[in-house]
């Protein structure tokens, strides 16, 4: 055997001298990277030279005007004025405006900023709020500048208390929380509001009965966001029944988790599912996994748990990207029974075609509402019920508004 | 056709990585495994870094540094609590408590703490999910569903019109649940899905693309940059 | 006192986030991007703790000597690895990463960024596999996305045009393409961002009235 | 018959092995099919064109490297369309995983433009969590958000940043997004707010759901995966990295679609017989 290992060793020595030889070869380009110098401040374009004082063969511009933006912090103060005569496109002799501000008609004047030939109009966001301000422009081009005739001001930037642009997305929004809060109301006052089944529900309950039938395990996806996406807070909604059910079958349950957070409340729901079943003993907190927040080492990860536990449920309920593929396709082959919802609307196609059964869109947020059972989670779903009807009935009006050329309802419903 | 395989060591490494996870292709294998794996701690390191660095060092940590010597971004007020919009000075403690108390949660006993750390998150985000979606993705699509039924001399308008708002009332009544779908409701969901399914379609045609151009990317990278194809 | 007192933070930021949407007044918006800029701070403390729990997780893999320990060490070897560079190229450049040249932007080039674009590339096969073996056209809606999927891949590529370039102009795949998207696809997809808003708004208030309380677990 | 026992018994990895195959070929011998420019690209590259010579465009690079083949294409044509308008542009990126490739990839561009330097010309903001929170927030003032660029120079300091206040300051948001967050925040947070004209390059998986955002004008053009990026090259012009791989996308796409079609005549002989 010794005779051997002196030659395999120089056999690995020359291979190491090679490849090293091989990267010294070509450097690696560790481009130096170009390190920002402070520019000195002469080339900087922001703030233009006091105008030279030579009378211009061109005229001023005219009618300026200034008035505070609406539905602002009192941060701006816009300025609109008609371009001078001689700036006409062809003409090309006035090249642009320049902007000047004072706290007095004939206090110091300071230049804000300069327009571009043409120009008309202005904010000047650099206002302090309830300060008064007047303003002159002139125009200027090839050295000569035409002093502005007129002053304008006194002018103060003020705070609004309400955003008028914004008042039809107040009137839909009070009118969808009213109904919410109205039906949550009745709903807990035992008033059973009728909704209709999902079939979705029935699948996950399905699911659950086959894999409890095959003595495999349950796996339940959560989606991989984070608990700032309210799918997620969904799915965990839908996960804290399945793991009632879970625990009352005794079927193991496998939960793979991306974000601590939700991974730290997935914990405590499946924990509070065994609390419920009077199975608190048999939790296994090894059920609840946490993995990675990167999205392809998780799914790695779940269908290397798909392969090898071999669960005979898979429930994908949350917020789901471009890995849903990957988990559909892994699980279709295997057998399993799946059950897939999402609102993230570019997976759907793929749970839809290789699922059993997809829940689309909003069927998530219902089922969550509808499995929990929940009078407030209820509330909600009915409360989107009604708003879709006035949805509706707004549609129907406002094309047949269109039809006829009105605009009123439109411009309304337009917003800032 | 001729190959000028790279000397950037670093290319090596990245080609050899490649070729590691693309052998998950044939079956599960430790060179998959030590990718994988090199892959989750390398994100999570990278993630820990770049968040120290490019937030709570930039927005915390030096304006805290600052305020303590009663400067800030607005030279103009002086003082650890002279805040004003942007430069919140002596006020950032606030988050940094917050941020601290999320780190309670590693402890059992005081892990509840960390619940005013995830009540803020969560305040602050139900906030501005739920004005975005209204203004953006409720009130504006309305609006801009509002278009007219007909055109006089342009027939093909009208269709699309017509076709684009039966589909959109279709489509909203297949996600009623307040009624049994049974006679015309019943109907009209089922037209629902038929656009629905319509929409999927397309959707899925252009995942197709997505995913295709992936691989072209790798087998670019490949071809290009490690073998010097030209 | 452990489930009052959050409640009440989150409904009363809330409440704020959305009045400031309403109330441009500075008493309102200032606050409001005081909050915004806290919560941006402490998302970042959540990154941070998200790696401090992935290195937790895998350090007890490892001690527990679960299966597959020996990766986890790669793991944890890389991830400080990654933290320790990381910390001296911060301090040297000031705080600025990654910047060109340092070893941690090697990392970032040749090893973060090359495997999660590979990782996605992975899905290209899948996509092949999983339309040949998980398509299944089971039922009539199955099939109109299977007919509408087919219009829109190959009216998408130039093969499609090329392909269907003798017939009218108006049945051509890429024209058929763009009508899809256009009409039925554009009108069901607005049903479902008008859905999913609806949801969302209704989650939002509930999270905001304390209805919700998911996220503060099941026991005190 | 046996054919169909033989397809449905068939391992996955030979479909793998064809895809790879087709998807190769063209990358070595290209076959440059004919590209139609679509509407919204033309409204992108119309978009860009619309902006005053020389006033500053925001653009907000929202992805990492997992969308380097679609998105890395429409960066740097949309980049070299601003530079060569002789637009400053301000870069900003929401995704954690993505500062550092859109650092690379804009340095690299910017070097086709010896005149134009960094800090003047254009500037890389970088990366900040917090999502929805940051663009909210940008509003009010981008440099209280970013108090330094991604190479470390304190921001207040460069003279692009002068003329930058809030979104006000800019007559047209470019976005280039993979998900969330990405255009649909942009669109909900910002476009409604403060009325800023928008255009978006996207990844073909996300193009679908950004539609309604088309036809409601909040968007004035998209790039819709890699054909929108090879699509905005003809119309710059340009052989990029999107054009040469729409070859090995005629041929990708013709085998999926061949997939379904025969996945499913397999499983319906196999269900007639069974």
């Amino acid at each position: 055997m010794t005779r051997r290992a002196p030659r395999r060793a120089a056999r690995v020595v020359c291979a190491t001298v090679l490849v090293l030889a091989w990267f010294a070869g070509g450097a690696p380009s560790a481009r130096a990277q170009e390190r920002f110098v402070i520019v000195p401040d002469s080339t900087a374009a922001a703030t233009p030279a006091p105008p030279p004082p030579a009378p211009a063969s061109f005229a001023p511009p005219t009618g300026l005007l200034v008035h505070d933006v609406p539905n602002d912090g009192g941060r701006a103060l816009e300025l609109t004025w008609s371009p001078s005569v001689d700036d006409v496109p062809g003409h090309g002799r006035v090249t642009g405006y320049y902007i000047e501000r004072a706290p007095s008609p004939g206090g110091p004047w300071s230049a804000v900023d300069s327009t571009l030939a043409r120009s008309s109009q202005y904010v000047d966001g650099s206002v302090l709020r309830d300060v008064d301000y007047y303003y002159r422009v002139s125009a200027f081009g090839d050295g000569e500048v035409a002093p502005a005739r007129s002053i304008t001001g006194p002018v103060r930037a003020t705070s609004q208390w309400f955003n008028a642009t914004r008042a039809s997305v107040l009137a839909f929004m009070l009118l969808f929380f009213t109904f919410v809060l109205y039906f949550t109301a009745s709903a807990q006052a035992g008033r059973k509001p009728f909704v209709r089944r999902i079939a979705g529900v029935d699948a996950i309950e399905e699911a659950i009965g086959r894999a409890t039938e095959m003595g495999r395990p349950v796996l339940f996806v959560p989606g991989i966001s984070d608990i700032d996406e309210l799918q997620t807070v969904a799915g965990l909604v839908i996960l804290e029944n399945v793991a009632k059910v879970t625990a009352r079958y005794e079927t193991p349950i496998r939960v793979p988790v991306t974000y601590p957070i939700p991974f730290t409340i997935a914990e405590e729901m499946v924990r509070s599912g065994y609390l419920n079943a009077g199975r608190a003993d048999q939790y296994d907190p090894d059920s609840v996994r946490f993995i990675s927040p990167e999205q392809f080492a998780y799914v790695a990860a779940v269908t290397g748990m798909m392969l090898r536990d071999k669960p005979a449920a898979h429930i994908f309920m949350g917020s789901f990207f471009a890995e849903s593929l990957l988990l559909a396709e892994t699980g279709f082959s295997t057998g399993a029974i799946q059950v897939a919802g999402t609102a993230n609307v570019h997976q759907l196609p793929f749970f839809v075609v290789a699922c059993d059964y997809t829940l689309i869109g909003e069927e998530l947020f219902a089922a969550s509402a509808y499995l929990s059972g929940e009078p407030r989670l209820v509330g909600g779903l009915k409360g989107a019920d009604l708003i879709k009807v006035v949805i509706i009935i707004v549609v129907v009006v406002g094309s047949a508004l269109e039809t006829f050329g009105l605009h009123g309802l439109t411009q309304w419903l337009a917003t800032q | 056709m001729t190959l000028h395989p790279s000397h950037d060591p670093g290319i090596w490494v990245g080609a050899a990585l490649t070729l590691c996870i693309f052998s998950f292709l044939y079956r599960d294998n430790p060179f998959y495994k030590f990718a994988e794996h090199l892959f989750v701690g390398v994100s999570a390191g990278y993630l820990i870094i770049l968040s120290y660095w490019t937030v709570i060092d930039s927005n915390l940590v030096q304006p805290l540094g600052l305020a303590f010597h009663g400067t800030g971004t607005k030279t103009a007020n002086a003082g650890m609590w002279a805040a004003s919009q942007g430069d919140y000075r002596g006020w950032l403690l606030v988050p940094a408590v917050f941020g601290v108390l999320l780190f309670t949660r590693l402890l059992p006993k005081i892990g509840w703490m960390s619940r005013l750390a995830l009540a803020l998150i969560i305040g602050v985000y139900a906030g501005i999910k739920t004005t975005g979606f209204a203004q953006g993705d409720f009130v504006a699509q309305v609006q801009a569903s509002l278009q007219p039924l007909w055109k006089a001399g342009d027939p093909a308008f009208g269709i699309n019109a017509i076709v684009f708002t039966v589909g959109l009332i279709t489509s909203l009544l297949f996600f009623f649940f307040s009624r049994e779908h049974k006679g015309a409701l019943g109907v009209a969901s089922r037209v629902g899905i038929g656009f629905l399914m319509v929409g999927f379609g397309a959707g899925y045609g252009y995942t197709v693309m997505s995913r295709i151009s992936l691989l072209i990317g790798r087998l670019q990278f490949l071809l290009e940059n490690w073998l010097g194809l030209r | 006192m452990k489930r009052e007192v959050p409640l009440f933070i989150t409904g009363a930021i809330g409440l704020f986030m959305i009045l400031s949407f309403f109330v441009p007044h500075h008493w309102v918006s200032v606050p409001a991007d005081f909050l915004q800029a806290c919560a941006v701070i402490v998302v970042a403390f959540g990154y941070v703790l998200g790696g401090a729990n992935v290195l937790r997780v895998n350090l007890e893999g490892i001690s527990r000597r679960e299966r597959g320990w020996g990766y986890k060490i790669v793991l944890v070897v890389s991830l400080l690895g990654t933290v320790a560079i990381g910390i001296a190229d911060g301090l040297r450049h000031n705080g600025s990463f990654p910047v060109e040249g340092t070893p941690s932007k090697w990392i970032y080039d040749n090893l973060y960024a090359t495997m999660s674009g590979t990782m996605f590339a992975l899905l290209a096969f899948f996509i092949a596999s999983a339309a040949f073996r998980a398509f299944r056209i089971r039922t009539f809606d199955a099939g109109l996305l299977a007919v509408a999927a087919l219009i829109v891949m190959l009216g998408r590529v130039p093969v499609g045009d090329v392909a269907t370039s003798w017939l009218p102009e108006w049945l051509r795949l890429g024209t058929l393409q763009q009508w899809i998207m256009d009409v039925p696809q554009n009108a069901s997809k607005r049903a479902i961002l008008i859905g999913a808003a609806l949801g969302v708004m209704a989650t939002g208030l509930r999270v905001i009235l304390g209805i919700e309380r998911s996220y503060l677990g099941g026991e005190d | 018959m046996w054919l169909a026992t033989w397809l449905s018994n068939l391992d996955r990895r030979w479909l793998f092995l064809v895809m790879g195959v087709l998807v190769l070929e063209p990358l070595l011998f290209p076959l440059s099919l004919p590209l139609r420019v679509t509407p919204p690209v033309h409204g992108f590259a119309a978009a860009i064109d619309s902006v005053p010579a020389g006033s500053t465009v925001l653009m907000s690079c929202d992805y990492d490297p997992a969308s380097i083949p679609e998105l890395v294409p429409m960066t740097r044509t949309a980049f070299r369309h601003l530079l060569s308008r002789r637009c400053k542009i301000v870069i900003t990126c929401l995704w954690s995983g993505g500062p550092g490739l859109v650092d690379s990839v804009t340095s690299e561009v910017a070097r086709e433009f010896p005149d134009r330097r960094y800090g003047v010309d254009w500037v890389n903001l970088g990366y900040k969590s917090g999502n929805e929170a940051v663009m909210v927030l940008m509003g009010q003032g981008i440099r209280n958000v970013f108090p330094r660029d991604f190479r470390g120079n304190a921001v207040a300091t460069l003279p692009i940043m002068r003329s930058v206040r809030d979104y006000t300051s800019f007559p047209l948001l470019v976005n280039i997004s993979a998900g969330y967050p990405g255009t649909k925040e942009w669109v909900q947070q910002v476009q409604a707010r403060f009325h800023l004209p928008m255009v978006a390059g996207v990844t073909a998986v996300s193009a679908p759901e950004f539609y309604p955002y088309l036809q409601s004008h909040q968007l004035r053009g998209m790039l819709g995966g890699m054909a929108g990026a090879a699509e905005y090259e003809v119309a710059r012009g340009e052989k990029g990295t999107a054009s040469k791989g729409m070859d090995a996308q005629s041929l990708g796409h013709l085998f999926v679609a061949l997939c379904i079609v025969v996945g499913n005549v397999v499983s319906f002989l196999q269900r007639r017989r069974s």
